[in-house]
């Protein structure tokens, strides 16, 4: 399975929109995915995704917790504690749906069968290293659950993110100081600024949004590359 | 041959002190929380558990922990919003932590249940939670050799049960359950209802009745209250 | 997606010379004999073919090996009363045979499932099959280190499939199918029927779609007739 | 789970009883499988045993082709291509049966789920090893199948057989001449002619018919132990 086409031959600077809101982050996210995807959006922020993709694409949503075919959050009377997603919030069921127990799940994530994850993310390094389980912080309390699986399973990670932490620090970094969740796995790195492309050849802006990439090659100390030869 | 349990004392008793105990579940969805209550009455301690999580709220596996039977926990995701038990435990040093991915968590029981002696996984490599670990090239990739998790005790929690033992389990509360009853030396079951023998279609049996020691009928249990 | 044929030909064009054929069933039970068929009259040859046997009578797998489309045979037991085609090709030093005991032959397919570079396997320790293999003592058990097998394609037999791709198998005819479809690129499958989306029960589902690219429907191939 | 208790405190010779027949023979092993057991008769002549387990006593049948529960062979009507068992013989579905995939039927089997398992021998060592696939023989067609990860899966490996072949020659040997299935892993030892135990401490007669210790003595190249101190 190949990712979605690129946006047209060059880099687009977007700067009739500001920065991404967390929605328009996802719908970003969900242009990129394949018709016909086998998809896990993890927990939280990611899961947003599931909002933009069109009921008509074929695109199938995986939960760690041993199902395909997963529907949207449950409300109301549909609610049913034994159908959970990964962030254990109630969720439903679509046609075509399969259950599985916990190591076949992790089998399909970890055996390379999934197209794309979404994951959120502390930090990506420019070799498209991951950290997003632990802060190492003192007193911190560990927590992995299916992180690592998916960033070493899925055929294409995508990342989303701020491109900036609170006080400005940036995320997407030369060399990441959090501990890893894996070493060169995320392709894609969604945030929102700019969309990058991460692969052997370095981190490619593919679209910026509300700046320049001029602007953020001033503000992060990761070498950029952009499309179309500028 | 399974035996079936109208209460939960009797289908927990005689569980060791210092046993490694596999509890299902994944949140509350498929915990067999029936069974850590009558675990906690029953008494064991100096227990490792192996789970999921790390207990939510202050029922079920938390209120184990919070009765101090629990030496270590094994598990991918021990912090949660409603984790204070564990959280509180694990800061003032009264409890030990193995953090495995969720994945190999399961790979791991997987191997104690499949006879299998040790497995070369792809997931954690380059991270510090292979630190330590031994690790491996195979064709260009790396790999951390992982071992098998086995149970002296699985608790798990099915939808069904039929008397010979066979389970069948409800949308995403299989989870660990149906690998956690092949990775223990005693696997008790708690269960919504059971069944005569022979009314579970022989296609969608999830766990044969082999791996199921013990059933706790919870609609038993709650008709003899 | 999974793209749903009532032609056989169809279903399995593109498979080129040299791929790694896993091919499912246990003696005729779940054997995909349509889809070999249409495989012999595709043509693609110097194929390597992973099944539990080595082909019976003169049809299905016998038939391939027949048509000298098959370079090496990798299976648990290819000498049957029936197997004089395979038989005869192995005496006369034309067909590569490698024998792996059974359960080792499904756990390698899932170990490349499921993303596994290889694990320690107590089977076969001390015999002629485990010579010039690698060996590790683990816990006072002696293990030999079994490497993934991996296919380019599956042809498998199942029961119903839906237009989605989910199967399900009737009895000892799903023996290997669900294993080997995990571990090819490209999984074909054969059905007796294949249902609109949604009448599958999500419990019972026993391959779920994201493992099978391809569907040949018998009742339309047979209706096409 | 043990095994069902041993004859007697002594080793018990039976003269009254001729070389026991195949059926006979099925019966004896039968006689010792304990209420309650999952077993597994591989192919052949153990599969006799099944006609002699009593209806009661709950012992569950595996076949390695991805079942629990088995019934007798099937007959007339009840024939279905689609149920058969190791021997691709067509046999019947029990109550309270299942049925699981190859990779399932096997994790059973090598992860020491089976209690017993029943199979037959070209040759049998006094430290229990077991030859029963392979002749070795130039020209011979190697042939595994599940034999392997019975030998060292199952907690008890039973072995069926003549104590002698045609020739004279003891199949009870030394050291067994053809290619092992498994290193030390039978612990009873049916025959025609003697019932065996094997273990660490060597071979021990249990039983014997239409011949005595002292006789088998005679032809096996094997240290015999007895059971009563005789």
């Amino acid at each position: 399975m190949t990712v979605a086409p690129e946006p047209a031959g060059r880099t687009a600077e977007h700067l009739d929109r500001g920065p991404l809101s967390r929605d328009e982050l996802a719908a970003v996210v969900a242009r990129d995915i394949p018709r016909g995807s086998f998809v896990n959006l993890g927990i939280g922020q990611p899961t947003m995704v599931a909002d933009h993709l069109p009921a008509d694409a074929g695109i199938v949503l995986h939960t760690e917790n041993g199902m395909l075919g997963m529907g949207p959050a449950a409300e109301g009377d549909e609610i049913d504690h034994d159908l959970v997603n990964a962030g254990k919030i109630p969720v439903t069921e679509l046609p075509g749906a399969s259950y599985f127990h916990h190591a076949d799940s992790f089998a399909m994530m970890r055996g390379g069968h999934l197209d794309v994850c979404v994951l959120g993310a502390f930090q990506v390094s420019e070799r498209g290293d991951l950290a997003n389980w632990h802060t190492g912080a003192p007193g911190a309390i560990p927590a992995v659950g299916g992180a690592m699986d998916l960033a070493i399973g899925a055929k294409n990670v995508f990342v989303m993110m701020t491109l900036f932490s609170r006080d400005g620090t940036p995320k997407l970094v030369p060399e990441c100081t959090y501990p890893l969740t894996g070493p060169a796995c995320v392709s894609r790195l969604y945030t929102d600024l700019a969309v990058f492309r991460i692969g052997p050849e370095g981190v490619t802006v593919l679209e910026t949004y509300g700046t320049t990439v001029k602007e953020l090659a001033s503000r992060l100390d990761v070498a950029l590359r952009t499309l179309g030869g500028w | 041959m399974t035996a079936v349990f109208g209460d939960a004392d009797e289908a927990v008793a005689g569980i060791a002190d210092g046993s490694t105990v596999l509890i299902g579940g994944f949140g509350m969805a498929g915990m067999p929380v029936q069974l850590i209550d009558a675990l906690i009455r029953q008494g064991a301690t100096d227990l490792t558990v192996v789970s999921n999580n790390a207990g939510n709220g202050d029922t079920g596996l938390a209120a184990l922990l919070a009765a101090g039977r629990v030496r270590k926990v094994i598990c991918s995701f021990p912090r949660q919003s409603d984790s204070w038990v564990f959280d509180g435990l694990y800061l003032a040093g009264k409890i030990e932590l193995e953090v495995v991915p969720q994945g190999t968590l399961a790979e791991r029981m997987r191997a104690a249940g499949a006879g299998i002696g040790a497995f070369y996984c792809p997931t954690g490599v380059g991270t510090p939670l292979a630190e330590n670990k031994e690790t491996r090239t195979i064709d260009g990739r790396d790999y951390v050799l992982e071992y098998p998790i086995k149970g002296d005790v699985a608790l798990v929690g099915a939808h069904i049960g039929d008397r010979m033992g066979n389970l069948v389990y409800r949308k995403t509360a299989r989870n660990f359950g149906p690998v956690m009853a092949t990775a223990a030396t005693l696997t008790i079951a708690q269960v919504g209802r059971v069944v005569e023998t022979g009314e579970l279609d022989p296609e969608t049996v999830v766990t044969p009745c082999i791996y199921v020691d013990r059933i706790l009928d919870l609609s038993e249990a709650e008709a003899a209250r």
